[in-house]
């Protein structure tokens, strides 16, 4: 029987886990065996009894959770880690094959490495995509933490102490998790405009009933993402935002390119016209930020405005989260399962280019 | 055959599309309609003319008088009843027309 | 060619035709003053083709008759305000039961070709009919200008009463009708009269429309009975159409004012209407009510409307409909704002929360000092489930408990449509003097309702 | 006691009320099988009433006739399908026109009582419009059935060839009138016989249901022109009701399809729409498409729907006109459901933002794997602006891009609706087989127009 | 006054009434409905009917046998008309009906 | 010319502050002069400039800004400040009058004191009703805070990575903060439940589409308030409600009676039966709290729930806050200034309730 390993993360602030008792008991019912390290689920709100409920198995160390057949993870493993990699198995997770220093060793280990950030933004892949699952997550996040922070109302109320407006909120790309902050900041009540460089994002952005900021820049690139700009596309790019930017009251900053370094859409300069107490949140802070001034895991006040760097919102919604990541993962893995094993001939379009190392080789880049 | 089942053919189809005329009609319309039809029934100075016109030359006999007052109340009926009806549709003309 | 006569019935047949298209044409509002121009066309055909037909016509009678209905006609017409054109009309239709019993009477009592058996059914049914419209248009025009009482006057066993006159009336009739005795026939007519002024007492102020447009109805019949005996083909046709017009046009209204034509002619009803609309415990004073549609017809014709929304549109949770109704209306190009008091509903900014979860977009939504002037050169306010917020008594009336908040001016606009479920005051327990202008509609009911029944009659 | 005459004018003019009856009842579905009954009372009304006064039947012929008829009559009814009605309207309409010119020939053929001026004008009208009729019908019943094809069959200068024809037959009609002169009358039935045939080539399978609907209202034009020559009212009043009917029927089905009745006649447009509607690149095989208030009807009458939202709902904001219009089917008693698949829109959860936003109950919005067993119970599922997630290619398809996605199963449903712009193809750029199944009514229209025009059609 | 006017008369009343009751049919019935106007021509076999019996007794003539013709094709439509009629409204049973 | 001054605030996390420039300017408009303390405006986002640009003069110190006839404050004086207290000089201010210590110092300084939170609720007072706007306030920044720290959506979504439920909200106390709450949980997806003691309050939850949890216990007090319930019935109701809390996610407590202890209607019970991650955020914990185990100004863990105690929700919205306190004070100086001057004889049902103390004498709790 094959054995589904689920160790703890120890990246500081991941509370996700990439297995929850909902997903360890499609796990059973597929008559596989599920470990999951003692506290893995914890910072999500899975005790290790209702693992034990459904029918895991509770290990106590890590070593015992990656000494299984397939391993779940949500982040691939740190340095630290890599010694509990065993040869033949099978893992799951976000690998960030782009930035990952570690992937050699990864591939030196002899293990299968699926980054879940690799297969292809196709239909039929979409209950396996964590990233949209995780990007949808931090969208709507990043307006919570927004709207906790923001000294005003979202919504216009017009009361007998006199008139409140609504909040204006701008969205900087329209992807997943743009898309699902406009229709959070919308559903409070703001007034939310949306920029994006790809041409289908303007009928999306309308679709949520929201006003799509027209910049003539294009930026279309392949499988539905963007592409870099040159250096004066996105200086004319800022300029064109930049009293955009000044007239709004809440800036959710999401813009993003695979395996490139973010786009720098928010001046400094931006950031101080806006007027006190602005809030921006940068959900790109991890590849370098749309924000100037930007912190990862920091929130820094600027001129009267608070910047918020995220690059892991996700973490701060875990019990959802890893719901959601978990059950992404199962799709995944019970797309592959034949009989209890993994079949990686199956599903090609998406395993191929989610394998980032099998058999000792380094798969990733090689195209 | 009797001249009268004619009338009576030309008297069910009428009620038919008296009945059918006025379906749909809009409320705000109610009040004009029943002035317009007033106005209408002031057709039966029609039977009025005929009945003064049928009488013999020389003097006019009672009926005759008869008639000529009942034209005289069809008459006011026909005239003021449209007259009437044009004041109040002039209220509901479309905006622009004002 | 065709004969003389046929000319002549053809013609009839056009005028004719030009009543049908008329009466189509009072249907919509567009097409109404077309209608009634088809309508006089008509006549004129009518009456030109009889006077050449016509083979002995006593000119000058006819020309002194003629110029002195035109003048009395028109005369009447011009002064008439507009308030008293349900009287006008009960008056008219007077005149016409008594042409009809006049012609009746001349036809009788004519001392050439007396009529034949089938003509006398013919002329009792139309003499009987025309007495019965002219006393009770009387009665009914009496009614309206307060000549008479609008007071139902009801006396036990008087639908009995009815019964045996109706039955004399028939009695008479047919007896006249065997025997051709002319005082038999002049007992029917008086007796008919009679009948009309005892059917038509019982009836309260409130039901006289509807009265009058059976009135109306009646006095197609006894044109078409006139028609039957002068086998003519425009009085038949006419006097059906304008009969049977007439009565579904009654039933129409009866049914609008959710009443049965039975209950409006047993009478006695319009009474317990009254008490109905008071019962909620506000003031005795009288008001204007009308239906979703009424309010309809004139939203879609106006230039300008603003919507005040109020606890009541919270409370029956109406804004989604709302929206979709301004919706609809903005479509049909009629400028449409909301106006927001800031202390309508139950808590700070409740209006726009209820307009926002709508998606009413910010920018038709005004607060009470942007839009208060704009209230002067608006066509027409609809006050959806608010009351204190709007209320006159805050600006003039110094003893009122809210004297001096401001307040939004709806009063101001050219016509007010209150929608809301009864007379029934607000939060701060007042009675409002908006309902009872006179440029005031009060539409009854749930918000909601009120608002989809509109939606669904939107053409 | 009326004479013997004036009974049966009076019985067919009663045959003609139920008539109009049966005609007024077919307008709602609620009357509309009492109306057909009405229909039957009808004729057999009128047919006994002829029988009853008939002077010299010729029973044995009559009943031969009579057996006949009704044997063929009913044996083809009971036996055709459903899918077939048009044809067989059509081909009954032949019959009806084959009638008239059969009884026309009859009459001018008799060896008594030769026919007066004036009936040779009504039996030439009844005879002429009795022959294009009949051959415009056959031609039309051999397209629907597909004996002959559909597409329509344009030549140079085939209006100007109408055209002579037409006044070559009515040449020879004038010249009947003139000179009574059998040869004449028989030239001018084969000529008319022609041009029905020339009239209809060239017109295209499309428009097949209105040259129906036309048709039928010349075959009662030809019943009222017989009615004429035999100064029989049943056959007047019978033959102008089902003439203007159908005249109005077939500019109503113009409007519906955004034709006018002249382009229609003149032909050659039905390959125009064709092309229109697979303009947008999508496959060249045939959809059925109707309109709003066709998709009202089969809504309204269904027991259980369900509502499957889609990116084009979001595109078109059209969810709180939605909503509005599922409450009011609620309101009828109508079970309402929403089906949401998990991809469905472009973000995680579109759909749930988009009904949220309308206040859609959560209790209302089933997931896909809660609701895909209940599709093969539900009558009418709707699809607004969704395609991806309804394409059945994705179960049934190995080859298709999406296969192994799950779907909602809407093809499952017992008729399905889809409202769309166009023919495009949704996200994944597929061709979707739903939209060519028989049981799929294809509305096109931006999602919000047809729910509006839905809700403004509810009553 | 001769006949025909009136009949003329009766046409024309005929004719609105067709027209307005057919105004506000639903697009649904259109089917049903052009299928009960057909079986309405069918009407025309009181004319046939009528010109049989108005031959004199003995042979009869073409003119019969054309009208029995005319008879039949009525006959057929009269019956397939409402017949089929009938089974396309079994289609709109109302629910709870079926 | 009156002069109105407006010292800064002293108490800590207070960052309100009793006039903007808005109110300012149409102070000036009534030919009143201002003084505004330095820096009093900063934490609600008006800078000293902001005020002078509109005609205020900016005072370096209390003493100055106490020192004009005319006092305008978020919270009376504390013990330190009384020393700058004038005879003669008129006091705006929330004076929690039932708690207060030093009311009867208050009085001795011969100030007149007006306590802006004892107008009576009436229809023509909701102008100066600082309570109406305040409470709004903490009502919409309780359902903020919450939905930031519930580590789930608060909306229902069908994704493609499995369907995640709507948060169920129970909202306690359905008065102008609970009201608010309600409106802005429902916006953002949540199922909402609330809960009075009072009859009217039915009507008025399902008129935000919530739904009402229906107990019979009633307990309509005086003017639209509450009255406190016996023992017994707290009781009944407890128990009564222990089970709705449990099913829900996020409790939102705004129950108070004006004077009077709150209300304990969440018990460490019931916050023990409610799952992972559950938010409660009590508004009441100011007068002793809704929720047990709540404590002022701090959140605390209690079996995996998040209570959080904020009596001063008002001040962490402080821009829009500060803008309709001072707007609903300068409606209530507004409407008792005659040419110039106060004359305290309009509006005698207003004013009447509202003053504490007045020329040496202390009226509150005289009737
Ligand atoms: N904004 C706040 O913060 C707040 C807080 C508490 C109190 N208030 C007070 O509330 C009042 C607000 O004024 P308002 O004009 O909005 O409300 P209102 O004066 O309370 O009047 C609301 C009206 O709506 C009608 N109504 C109730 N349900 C209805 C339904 N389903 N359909 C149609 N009509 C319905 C009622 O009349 P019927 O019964 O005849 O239908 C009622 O007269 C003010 O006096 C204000 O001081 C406000
Ligand atoms: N959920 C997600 O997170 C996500 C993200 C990205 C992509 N996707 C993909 O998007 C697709 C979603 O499927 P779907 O069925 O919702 O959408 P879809 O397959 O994209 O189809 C939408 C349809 O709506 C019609 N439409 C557009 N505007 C309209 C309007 N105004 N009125 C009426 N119809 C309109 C279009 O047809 P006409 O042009 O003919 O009107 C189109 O075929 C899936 O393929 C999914 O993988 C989903
Ligand atoms: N097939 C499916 O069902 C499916 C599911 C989810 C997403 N998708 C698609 O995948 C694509 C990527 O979505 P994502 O959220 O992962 O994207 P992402 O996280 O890579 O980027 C976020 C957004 O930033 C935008 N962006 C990049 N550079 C920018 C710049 N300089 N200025 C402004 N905006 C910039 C991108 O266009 C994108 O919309 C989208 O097209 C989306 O529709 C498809
Ligand atoms: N006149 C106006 O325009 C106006 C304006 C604002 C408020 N008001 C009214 O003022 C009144 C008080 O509002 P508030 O928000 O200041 O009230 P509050 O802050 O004193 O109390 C909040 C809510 O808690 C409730 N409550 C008290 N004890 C409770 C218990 N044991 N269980 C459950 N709930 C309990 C109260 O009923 C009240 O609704 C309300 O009636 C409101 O409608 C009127």
């Amino acid at each position: 029987m094959m054995r589904i390993g689920v160790p703890r993360e120890i990246v500081a602030g991941e509370a996700r886990v990439a297995a929850t008792p909902d997903t360890v008991k499609r796990f059973v019912g597929l008559d596989l065996a599920v470990c999951v390290e003692s506290g893995a689920g914890l910072a999500a709100g899975c005790a290790d009894a209702d693992y034990a409920k459904v029918g895991a198995t509770i290990v106590g160390s890590p070593a015992e959770a990656y000494a299984c057949d397939l391993v779940l993870k949500i982040r691939a493993p740190e340095a630290q880690e890599i010694g509990y990699l065993r040869a033949g198995s099978v893992l799951f997770a976000l690998a960030d094959p782009w930035r990952n220093p570690l992937l050699e060793q990864y591939a030196a280990s002899g293990i299968r490495l699926m980054a879940l950030e690799l297969p292809p933004r196709i239909t039929r892949a979409q209950t396996m995509d964590v990233l949209s699952s995780q990007a949808n997550v931090a969208g709507y996040g990043a307006v919570m933490l927004a709207a906790a922070r923001y000294p005003r109302y979202f919504p216009l109320l017009m009361t007998a102490a006199g008139t409140v407006k609504a909040a204006r909120v701008l969205v900087l790309g329209a992807g997943v998790a743009g898309l699902q902050a406009i229709s959070a900041a919308r559903r409070m009540g703001a007034m939310v405009e949306a920029f994006d460089v790809r041409a289908a994002a303007r009928e999306q952005v309308e679709s949520l009933g929201a006003r799509f900021v027209a910049v003539d820049i294009s930026a279309e690139g392949q499988g539905g993402y963007a592409k870099v700009l040159d250096e004066s596309d996105m200086e004319r790019l800022r300029a064109a935002l930049l009293p955009k930017i000044a007239a709004s009251d809440v800036v959710i900053a999401t813009a993003q390119v695979p395996g490139k370094p973010a786009p720098k859409l928010v001046s400094a300069e931006a950031v101080a016209a806006m007027r006190f107490g602005s809030v921006l949140v940068d959900l790109a802070v991890g590849t370098g930020g749309n924000v100037e001034g930007a912190k990862q895991g920091e929130t820094v006040t600027a001129n009267g405005a608070v910047i918020i760097g995220e690059s892991n919102m996700p973490a701060r919604y875990a019990a959802d989260a890893s719901e959601l990541f978990a059950r992404n993962i199962f799709n995944f893995v019970a797309a592959l399962t034949v009989n209890g094993r993994l079949d990686f001939g199956r599903e090609p379009e998406i395993v191929g280019p989610a394998t980032v190392c099998r058999d000792g080789e380094l798969l990733f880049g090689r195209t | 055959m009797e001249p009268w089942v004619v009338n009576v053919a030309i008297f069910v189809l009428a009620v038919f599309v008296g009945d059918h005329v006025i379906r749909g009609v809009t409320p705000a319309l109610h009040t004009p309609l029943m002035s317009l039809t007033n106005a209408l029934s002031g057709i039966i100075i029609v039977g009025a003319l005929l009945e003064i016109a049928s009488v013999e030359g020389g003097d006019l006999p009672l009926s005759a008088w008869l008639a000529a007052l009942a034209a005289l109340a069809a008459a006011i009926n026909i005239f003021g009843g449209f007259l009437v009806t044009q004041r109040m549709l002039a209220m509901y003309k479309k905006r622009g027309e004002r | 060619m065709p004969a003389a006569g046929s000319m002549a019935f053809l013609a009839y047949l056009g005028g004719a035709v030009l009543f049908i298209l008329a009466l189509k044409g009072l249907t919509t509002p567009a097409t109404s003053r077309r209608g009634n121009w088809l309508g006089m066309i008509g006549m004129g055909v009518a009456v030109g083709t009889t006077l050449l037909v016509a083979q002995r016509p006593a000119w000058a009678l006819l020309a002194v008759a003629l110029a002195a209905g035109a003048v009395i006609g028109t005369g009447v017409a011009r002064r008439v305000q507009m308030t008293q054109m349900p009287e006008l009309v009960a008056a008219m239709h007077a005149l016409v039961g008594l042409a009809a019993v006049l012609i009746a009477a001349a036809i009788v009592l004519r001392p050439h070709d007396a009529p034949t058996t089938a003509q006398r059914i013919e002329l009792f049914l139309g003499a009987a009919i025309g007495a019965v419209t002219f006393s009770a248009s009387v009665i009914a025009w009496a009614k309206l200008s307060a000549k008479l009482s609008g007071k139902p006057l009801a006396f036990a066993g008087q639908h009995w009463l009815n019964l045996l006159l109706a039955l004399t009336v028939l009695g008479c009739g047919v007896t006249y009708w065997l025997t051709d005795s002319a005082p038999f026939f002049m007992a029917m007519v008086a007796l008919a009269t009679l009948l009309g002024i005892l059917l038509i007492m019982p009836i309260g102020g409130a039901d006289m429309p509807v009265v009058v447009s059976l009135l109306n109805s009646y006095s197609g019949w006894a044109a078409a009975g006139i028609g039957f005996s002068l086998d003519n083909p425009i009085l038949i046709i006419a006097g059906a159409c304008v009969g049977a017009s007439g009565a579904i046009l009654s039933m129409i209204m009866c049914r609008a004012m959710n009443r049965s034509l039975v209950s409006v002619l047993l009478g006695g009803f319009g009474a317990a209407q009254g008490e109905a609309a008071t019962a909620a415990g506000a003031s005795q004073r009288p008001v204007k009510s009308g239906s979703p549609e009424d309010a309809l017809f004139l939203l879609k014709n106006a230039e300008r409307v603003i919507v005040v929304p109020g606890y009541g549109l919270a409370v029956s949770r109406a804004q989604h409909a709302l929206q979709e109704f301004a919706e609809l209306l903005r479509a049909g190009g009629v400028d449409v704002k909301y106006a927001i008091h800031p202390v309508a509903g139950r808590m700070p900014g409740h209006m726009n929360v209820l307009l926002a979860e709508a998606e009413v977009p910010y920018d038709q939504v005004f607060e009470q000092e942007e839009i208060n002037n704009d209230f002067a050169q608006t066509d027409v306010v609809i006050v959806l489930g608010a009351n204190d917020v709007v209320n006159p008594a805050a600006r003039n009336n110094p003893e009122s408990p809210i004297y001096g908040m401001p307040i939004l001016e709806a009063h101001r606009a050219r016509t007010v449509i209150v929608v809301k479920r009864s007379m029934a005051a607000g939060y701060a327990g007042l009675d409002n003097d908006l309902f009872y202008l006179d440029k005031t509609m009060m539409v009854f009911g749930d918000a909601k309702k009120v608002i989809e029944e509109m939606v669904k009659n939107f053409h």
